[in-house]
């Protein structure tokens, strides 16, 4: 990690020094245990500040669309797949941006593993490779990271940056876990069961919109629940607007979702909002053999159609 | 000449598909036209067809727009009932005189509702449905027709006076006379049809004998949804649905025994696949579908696929094989006898269609008597190859069916060329005769808080006697925004028209609703009640209160009651929102860019300039002419040479006409009205501009190069288009040569290539007759897979298997094998076939070999169709908007094709086509402005983030992303109102005028709940 | 002051007693978050815990509310109480922070020209049972904006963890008045002095960082600064912050119609989502993250302490721990207070 | 109630496109075919118009059931305007359906211009089936 850190802070010392980006979007060590949080480099004297370490879930693909003029970003996998996806929408030109790629064997959850510490004070955290002794107030344990790894970063298929102008650390291999057995072995359940869970779930959104706005594809100018002609969902927090919410937002993000899972690292009441989008990936994947943010001269699914594509859906009598 | 002397009008006689082609074209560009029906409705036959191919479109749904269109247009009157019965004048100024038979109904007080049909005591066969069913004496032809009124057959009518009686808009007048009228007239174009081959008149088919031996048109109705069985695949003996079909094809067609016809009615071939296909689908068993043929024709664009796919896909079974007689069973199955794979065999059906041919009436040979145009041997009307839509009289052209057998496409693109040919002579006389309604004022309701009127019909008894009105009438009061509210017997009627004029005056209201029937027939005439007001027409909403609810609640009185409150409340939501909306007015650059100086591009220069308008046409090589330069005949024995050579003639000597070779498109930007084209001519690479407002492209195509069969290693194998310039070069070698073989086929219908060139065929015919006259003795082996020598053309294979050229099929699995061979110092290639028939290999040693390589797309194709954004097909051809109904228009607007950048075609052909594509264009020259339409997409800019989702999807390329400020705008003049944007649109960031998201939603929030919860 | 004493195991038995009587809202486990939340039995009580995700004060200002409806051309009812008027309503276990941060509400709330019906309701019924932190977290800042792990300030009762004991602390009447329906024990004097200890441990742990009124005048004066751009670069601009603050209060009024009934809803805003302060015209003061997340410190820093003489937060810690994007008030406070290098353009 | 719940009628709003399905509509009309009056018809220009929105909120709003009609692949009058529609309801209802929304709630068919007989046939099998679902409970909007 130290030594990707330093490549980082190297190759973005660079790309300052030669006036080739105006600003790098980077990670710097969070002020709370167990977090790193998103940085703006614009002098080479906070070079220093750069870290890489297995805290930086942020999707800092999310701040081109707002930042000005040339940056520089630092990219895992999922980030660059936003990219792609943010370049094909014409919200990025690629130009404008030079990607600093980082291979990513996942990022720990931090909420989790405060959890598992029960959220007491931490004084101490060692780092043992696969796991983390973690001490403080009344507090010692041994977390593994194989458990404390963000769901979405389970079953990261992309691992490595999908495009990039500078690579960082070695390319590492890729999971093999792109089959959507969650959304299949979610589909199996009867109706009322997955009704029972989408509420159980949905019931405990607070609207706080972290999920939206933490998410790179989100950059409507405003988005439809915050419209008011009409007002397609209302904005009470009652079951039937929360959840319109969260579908409507699924389908708008359908063939452009890029399973970061960003929505689901902000949420504060931990809702399991990739449970509608991982569903439309499946579909999209299955009906129109579309996987998204992985090349930038495919169009979107939703731009195109085959006029041989699935009728199954359509009654026929 | 000077304008005063030219009629701008045109009278146009038939009413089918082409008839309201021609007639929407003239009338478009500014031409008063006349058109002339002799049945009650038009439509012709189309409206008979359940589906059309290639692509299973249904018939009703893409020609009832036509219909509505054609009906209201302001300068098109219809004449049914009418017959043309004699002209005098010249070209310009022609004086007609029309019969038209009474039809007992008032047109201006009939509504359509049918009550009278309903209580008409006299049943008789339905002549729309071929018998299979029965009508009333007071009828209307079919459901969708246009005129919707109802007519008397006074043949049948008993006079009781019981349809008199019912008639609540007192429609019915037993009184009425035959009419006739005196018309002027500039032009007239002749589009009387065709009629459907006699089958009773091959006696050993059984056809009005056998029940179950039935014609393709009656099993096209028995197809339709609107048919007389529903749809339902049955037969008429025992009404149980058919598991064994077979076809019979070229029955009156092709049959110079039976009956003398000698010509190939060119549509039965691909109609009976398309029933095959389509009677497949309608049944719930693996239905036996069998067509017998002699040589299967799917020539058109897009019928090989069609014909592969039936064969592969749905299971189509098609035998080789003449039918000679069918025999009948004691349960009215048909037993047939045919040769399948050289051996003799019988096969039992359920049902025969026999694909009859199509003839010319004796009446349509009347009219040609009365109007002095000359027939040609077959009883159609006689035309040249070089001007294929223009009779043998000054003034008078043709369109469609009754020069040639032809498909749908066809007819529309002769309709056009035909128009646009009228159009030529009376060019002078353009907005002469045609009118532009006037209107008062518009007044500014901005602003306002809505003040809506509702007008509630009870449509005699059809909507009344199940909705309670006043139930209705009193809930609709109560409703936010509603001032007035009204019932009457007939909203539409004349009367109430006035009345709500006056009501709205009375009242001010703002916003009208009508609760009545559909908005899809009457929208329009309420519109214009409210332009008459000084209203927006817009400020309009309907709700469909009949068609939707009494109609189909007939038994559930209250529930169709609450039903029409909910409506009507829907309907008042909605109206609360509209606003007035305005349609744009854009210029028109009035001259024309021909992309392509071949025969199409200049032909279509030609009549474009031929209407007054000025015209570039662009070639990229140094010298016009296009493939034609290396066509000397057609087979019909025109001089292509000369034609072109006097073509180009006239193209550089007309001076509205500008011509520039060797020039190349760099980029093209602007629309309809308004293109803008930079180019580089010459060999100097000068840079150009151009300014137009319309877009032919005639970018033709080319020829493919066959790697097989020694082609370029051999001096002795030629292509035909080789050959025939070594005939007309008069080459040693052909006049020596004893042995001649055509290979057919080279490219076209493989894998690679799936489509038919079409002309091949007879190409092959033409040379192998110009071979034999040339040398009566050469043997000639013509070895193909199907003889595609379609319409007229077919008397000319005939001729050649008179004449001794042998025809020898082959199986595309078993290809004929060529050898480059020496005998005794003479070189030879040894060309080996298996005959199909005969199924067995023999072997020639031939003098020549000459391929049939395919046509295939022009290279420039692609870079042309990025520069003027509109498609390509699968091969790479242009793809027109519609191939049936729009087969020289693109989706974009202001651009057309025409000739072989379209599909492989003969020069009659793309003369047609280029003289409809230029009729097409000169529409919009025609005008000063183009109106936008008012039902647009329109974009919010603070919104939109310029992902171009919505640019991607518009089917009319009317929005593009606007690179500074990366927001989205609409082209108006390209943007048809689809709303697929507004869907799509994640940002809520555009709308469709009209229908927005927000006038929707407030209809979903008062239609999801009810009145009485 | 008077205290009691009352053994840990018997809590939910004391609970189950009271919950005829009381609406009670306790810390719940849920989904594995620790909430605040109306418990239905004693025993979905969870007593050690750090702090909640959310804060109590939907016991006071629920996040949707409706105040009046009307049908068809029914007169409009006014509806000023959903819940059952016989009951009080009790907030048992919520931390000295939050039970301090309802001090500030009433001072919103309970304003004299301007007094909330809905909230007082609720108000007036609530007693609130804080439970002292023995513990404060990394995320802890009570002590800056004036309150302590173990101030009463705000309860009625406080709770201090001695083992297997808790030492309550009676604070007011209504306290008073709940320990003598509970008949609870009183305490020893070795218990109090077991208590004295947890209490100086514990405060010994949150230093305050700053002085608020020197905060405030360097706020003031930097409201221009292009510092606020800067330390804002990472924000979302989502609603965590403020909808888990205990403190903040702000809400929208909204009429919805369902079926031809309306009703005015009140429901929680926020002053970082644009649409709060968007004009009709279509015109937006604070059209960015910048001037949004600069109201919300401003608020509480500088006009809370104008308006109500008190900062308007209570330090709990809750936005620093839950932003997403680790965007920690204190870091912009010190920031500002000077302590930290100076900002960078 | 009791009485009521034995006489419930369900509310289905349906969304036809101009051209094709509210033209068979009108045809079923013309040919005066039965069907329940159940259906709320909505004209939009082409099924291509029809947002996941304008489904959404029928349902939220009280509808029982949605039914979305145009014309069949390959005759859309706008081209290619239910080629797009598709795509997009193919994934409206599967994510209805994975979110537990009874499947039969929300129905998409194409009906031409002249199939009033499939038209009638249709409302009459939606109408059967939302029906036999009973009231829609889940996602409507309740009166607070």
């Amino acid at each position: 990690m130290t030594d990707v850190s330093n490549k980082i802070r190297e190759e973005a010392g660079k790309l300052l020094e030669k006036g080739e980006v105006d600003v790098i979007i980077g990670f710097e060590k969070g002020s709370i245990p167990l977090s790193a949080t998103p940085c703006f480099i614009r002098n080479e004297a906070d070079i220093e500040k750069l870290i890489w370490n297995e805290y930086c879930g942020n999707n800092l693909s999310l701040y081109l669309s707002k930042a000005r003029g040339k940056i520089g970003i630092i990219a895992k996998g999922c980030d660059t797949r936003a990219i792609v996806e943010l370049i094909k929408e014409k919200q990025v030109q690629r130009e404008r941006i030079v990607i600093i790629g980082v291979p990513c064997e996942g990022m720990l959850d931090r909420k989790r593993i405060m959890i598992r510490c029960q959220s007491r004070n931490i004084t101490g955290i060692e780092d043992q490779g696969r796991q983390l002794l973690i001490t403080g107030d009344s507090l010692n344990v041994a977390v593994e990271k194989d458990e404390f790894f963000y769901p979405a970063c389970q079953v990261c298929a992309n691992r490595n940056p999908v495009m990039c102008d500078v690579f960082i650390g070695n390319t590492i291999e890729e999971q093999k876990t792109d089959e959507f057995t969650d959304v299949t072995d979610f589909n199996e359940k009867p109706s009322e069961e997955r009704w029972a869970y989408i509420t159980d779930e949905i019931d405990r959104c607070i609207r706080c919109y972290a999920c939206r706005n933490a998410c790179p594809l989100c950059y409507c100018k405003e988005c439809f629940v915050d419209a008011t002609q009409p007002q397609w969902v209302g904005k009470t927090i009652e079951q039937s607007d929360t959840l319109s919410f969260h579908i409507m937002r699924s389908i708008h993000l359908a063939g452009r979702c890029i399973e970061c899972g960003a929505c689901e690292r902000a949420c504060p009441v931990m809702v399991d909002i990739r449970k509608l989008n991982r569903k439309m990936s499946a579909d999209v994947k299955n009906m129109f053999g579309y996987k998204t943010g992985l090349d930038i001269d495919q169009p979107a699914p939703l731009s195109v159609f085959k006029p041989d594509d699935s009728e199954e859906f359509i009654l026929d009598i | 000449m000077s304008s005063t002397r030219i009629t701008g009008a045109v009278l146009v006689v038939g009413g089918g598909i082409g008839g309201i082609q021609s007639s929407l074209d003239l009338a478009e560009s500014g031409f008063k036209v006349y058109l002339v029906e002799k049945s009650p409705a038009i439509g012709g036959t189309m409206p008979q067809l359940d589906k059309t191919f290639p692509t299973n479109d249904c018939s009703m749904c893409i020609l009832s727009p036509k219909l509505v269109e054609c009906g209201r247009h302001l300068n098109i009157e219809i004449l049914t009932n009418a017959e043309l019965k004699g002209i005098s004048g010249k070209p310009g100024n022609f004086k007609a005189v029309i019969e038209q038979k009474p039809r007992y109904v008032a047109m201006d007080k009939c509504t359509g509702c049918g009550d009278c049909a309903e209580k008409c005591p006299v049943k008789l066969p339905d002549l729309f449905n071929k018998g299979l069913s029965q009508r009333k004496a007071i009828f209307r032809l079919f459901e969708q027709a246009y005129p919707p009124t109802f007519a008397i057959e006074k043949e049948a009518c008993l006079e009781c006076g019981i349809c008199a009686r019912h008639c609540a808009a007192e429609a019915i007048d037993f009184e009425m006379e035959p009419n006739t009228l005196e018309i002027n007239i500039g032009s007239i174009i002749l589009s009387p049809g065709f009629e459907e081959f006699d089958a009773g008149l091959i006696a050993n088919y059984g056809y009005g004998i056998f029940k179950n031996v039935i014609t393709s048109i009656e099993f096209e109705r028995i197809l339709s949804a609107s048919g007389p069985y529903q749809g339902q695949l049955l037969r008429p003996s025992d009404m149980k649905p058919p598991q064994r079909i077979a076809w019979i094809q070229c029955v009156g067609s092709r049959d110079i025994h039976k009956v003398n016809n000698n010509y190939c009615s060119a549509v039965c071939c691909t109609y009976a696949i398309k029933e095959a296909v389509v009677a497949k689908e309608h049944s719930s068993t693996d239905l036996n579908t069998t067509i017998f043929y002699i040589d299967i024709r799917t020539y058109g664009k897009g019928f090989e696929n069609y014909y592969e796919r039936a064969k592969e896909e749905h299971g189509v079974r098609f035998v080789k094989s003449e039918i000679h007689r069918i025999y009948r069973d004691e349960n009215e199955n048909l037993i047939l006898r045919f040769s399948e794979n050289n051996k003799i065999k019988e096969e039992e059906f359920d049902l025969v269609v026999l694909s009859v041919g199509v003839t010319q009436s004796e009446a349509n040979q009347e009219l040609a008597k009365t109007l002095g145009i000359q027939l040609n041997q077959h009883g159609f009307c006689r035309v040249e190859d070089f001007s294929p839509v223009s009779t043998s009289r000054a003034g008078i052209f043709t369109a469609g069916v009754f020069s040639e057998p032809k498909d749908i496409p066809e007819t529309v693109m002769a309709a056009s060329a035909a128009a646009g040919e009228a159009s030529g002579i009376l060019a002078a006389a353009r907005h002469t005769l045609a009118r532009d309604k006037e209107y008062p004022q518009e007044k500014n309701i901005i602003g306002e808080k809505p003040r809506i009127g509702i007008f509630i019909c009870h449509c005699g008894i059809n909507i009344g006697s199940v909705v309670d009105i006043s139930a209705v009438k009193d809930y609709a009061a109560t409703l936010q925004n509603v001032v007035f509210v009204e019932d009457s017997l007939f909203t539409c009627s004349q009367d109430s028209q006035q009345k709500i004029k006056e009501r709205i005056e009375e009242h001010n209201l703002n916003r009208v609703v009508v609760a009545a029937c559909t908005p899809r027939t009457h929208e329009p005439l309420f519109q214009e009640t409210l332009r008459e007001t000084g209203l927006n027409k817009y400020l309009f909403e309907m709700a469909n209160i009949r068609d939707q609810c009494s109609w189909v609640h007939q038994g559930q009185p209250e529930k169709a009651t609450e039903k029409a409150k909910d409506l009507i409340r829907m309907s008042v939501a909605k109206a609360k929102l509209i606003e007035p909306l305005f349609q744009t007015n854009l210029e028109v650059n009035h001259s024309a860019l021909v992309v392509g100086g071949g025969i199409s591009g200049m032909v279509s220069a030609l009549t474009v300039a031929r209407q007054g308008f000025k015209v570039h046409v662009i070639e990229k090589s140094s010298r016009f002419g296009g493939i034609a330069n290396n066509i000397y005949s057609t087979i019909e024995g025109f001089d292509v040479q000369v034609y072109l050579k006097e073509l180009i003639d006239e193209v550089s000597n007309n001076p509205l006409i500008h011509l520039y070779t060797e020039a190349e498109i760099l980029d093209v930007s602007g629309y309809v009205g308004n293109f803008k084209t930079r180019l580089v001519i010459g060999a100097g690479k000068e840079e150009k501009e151009i300014t137009h407002g319309v877009v032919v492209i005639a970018s033709g195509g080319d020829i493919y190069k066959p790697n097989e069969y020694l082609y370029g290693n051999n001096p002795n194998v030629f292509s035909l288009i080789e050959l025939e310039g070594e005939i007309a070069k008069k080459n040693n070698l052909i006049s020596t040569s004893r042995n001649i073989v055509l290979i057919q086929c080279i490219g076209s219908r493989d894998d690679e290539r799936s489509y038919c060139s079409r002309t091949c065929c007879s190409k092959a015919v033409k040379l192998s007759l110009e071979l034999k006259k040339l040398n009566p003795d050469v043997n000639i082996y013509v070895l193909y897979r199907d003889i595609r020598t379609y319409g007229f053309k077919e008397q000319y294979y005939l001729e050649a298997r008179e004449k001794g050229v042998l025809f020898i099929p082959y199986d595309v699995s078993d290809k004929p094998e060529v050898e480059a061979i020496s005998k005794e110092g003479k070189d030879f290639i040894k060309v080996t076939v298996n005959d199909l028939i005969l199924n067995e290999s023999f072997s020639i040693d031939a003098d020549i070999l000459a391929l049939a390589t395919a046509i295939i797309p022009s290279p420039d194709s692609k870079k042309l169709a990025g520069l003027f954004k509109v498609p390509l097909d699968e091969n790479g051809f242009f793809m027109e908007a519609h191939i049936k109904l729009r087969p020289v228009d693109f989706p974009t607007e202001g651009v057309f094709v025409c000739g072989l950048a379209h599909s492989p075609k003969l020069i009659t052909e793309s003369i047609i086509q280029a003289k409809a594509a230029a009729s097409r264009a000169c529409i919009i020259l025609s005008r000063d402005k183009i109106e936008s339409g008012a039902t647009v997409s329109t974009i919010n800019k603070d919104k939109c983030s310029g992902c171009g989702m919505c640019m991607e999807l518009c089917p009319f390329i009317a929005i593009e992303i606007d690179g500074e400020d990366n927001t989205a705008t609409v082209n108006e003049a390209l943007c048809k109102g689809c709303g697929v944007c507004a869907s799509s649109c994640r940002c809520g960031a555009v709308d469709i005028m009209g229908f927005t998201n927000n006038e929707i939603y407030s209809m979903i929030k008062n239609g999801a709940f009810g009145v009485l919860e | 002051m008077d205290y009691r004493i009352i053994k840990k195991s018997k809590i939910t038995e004391y609970l189950n007693n009271l919950i005829n009587e009381y609406v009670i809202f306790a810390p719940i486990e849920k989904d594995d978050i620790v909430l605040y939340d109306r418990i239905k039995s004693g025993d979905e009580v969870i007593l050690d815990y750090s702090n909640s995700v959310n804060s109590p004060k939907e016991a006071v200002i629920p996040q949707l509310e409706t105040l009046i409806s009307c049908k068809n051309n029914e007169d409009i009812t006014c509806v000023k109480e959903h819940l059952d008027e016989q009951k009080r309503f009790l907030l048992f276990g919520a931390r000295p922070c939050d039970a301090r941060s309802l001090l500030f509400l009433d001072k919103v709330f309970n304003d004299e020209k301007c007094r909330d019906v809905y909230y007082m309701n609720r108000r007036n019924a609530l007693t609130i049972i804080s439970l002292g932190c023995t513990r404060p977290q990394e995320t802890c800042f009570c002590t800056t904006t004036g309150g302590s792990p173990f101030s009463s300030e705000g309860s009625d009762l406080l709770f201090v963890d001695i083992g297997d004991d808790y030492i309550i602390q009676v604070i007011t009447e209504k306290g008073a008045e709940l320990v003598e329906k509970l008949d609870l024990e009183n305490t020893q004097n070795d218990e109090l002095t077991k208590m004295d200890i947890v209490i100086n441990k514990s405060k010994a742990r949150i230093e305050p960082e700053m002085e608020l009124k020197i905060l405030k005048d360097k706020l003031d004066s930097s409201f221009e600064g292009s510092a606020w751009e800067i330390l804002t670069e990472k924000c979302l601009s989502c609603g965590i912050c403020t909808y888990h603050c205990p403190t903040c209060h702000c809400f929208d009024m909204i009429d919805e119609e369902t079926k031809g009934k309306v009703e005015r809803i009140r429901l929680w805003d926020s002053c970082q989502f644009p649409h709060f302060t968007m004009q009709t015209s279509g015109f937006n003061p604070r059209p960015t993250y910048k001037e949004r997340y600069r109201q919300r410190i401003m608020h509480k820093f500088s006009y809370c302490f104008d308006n109500y003489n008190m900062a308007g937060c209570v330090g709990c810690g809750r936005c620093v721990s839950q932003c997403p994007v680790n965007l920690d008030i204190r870091q912009v406070l010190t920031a500002f207070y000077g302590k930290h290098e100076e900002i960078r353009l | 109630m009791g009485n009521k719940e034995t006489s419930w009628e369900p509310k289905i709003i349906a969304f036809l496109c101009n051209w094709c399905s509210y033209a068979g509509a009108d045809l079923a009309g013309v040919g005066r075919m039965q069907y329940p009056a159940n259906v709320r018809v909505i004209r939009v220009p082409c099924s291509g118009r029809i947002s996941p929105f304008f489904i959404l909120s029928s349902l939220q709003n009280g509808a029982d059931g949605v039914l979305v009609s145009g014309c069949h692949p390959g005759d859309c009058h706008y081209l290619t305007g239910n080629y797009s529609a598709r795509r997009k309801f193919a994934l409206l209802k599967s994510q209805l359906e994975h979110i537990g929304i009874e499947k039969e709630r929300v129905q998409f068919t194409w009906v031409s211009a002249s199939e009033g007989g499939k038209f009638a046939e249709v409302i009459n099998r939606v109408t059967e089936t939302v029906k036999a679902l009973g009231p829609a409970k889940r996602l409507v909007k309740k009166c607070l």
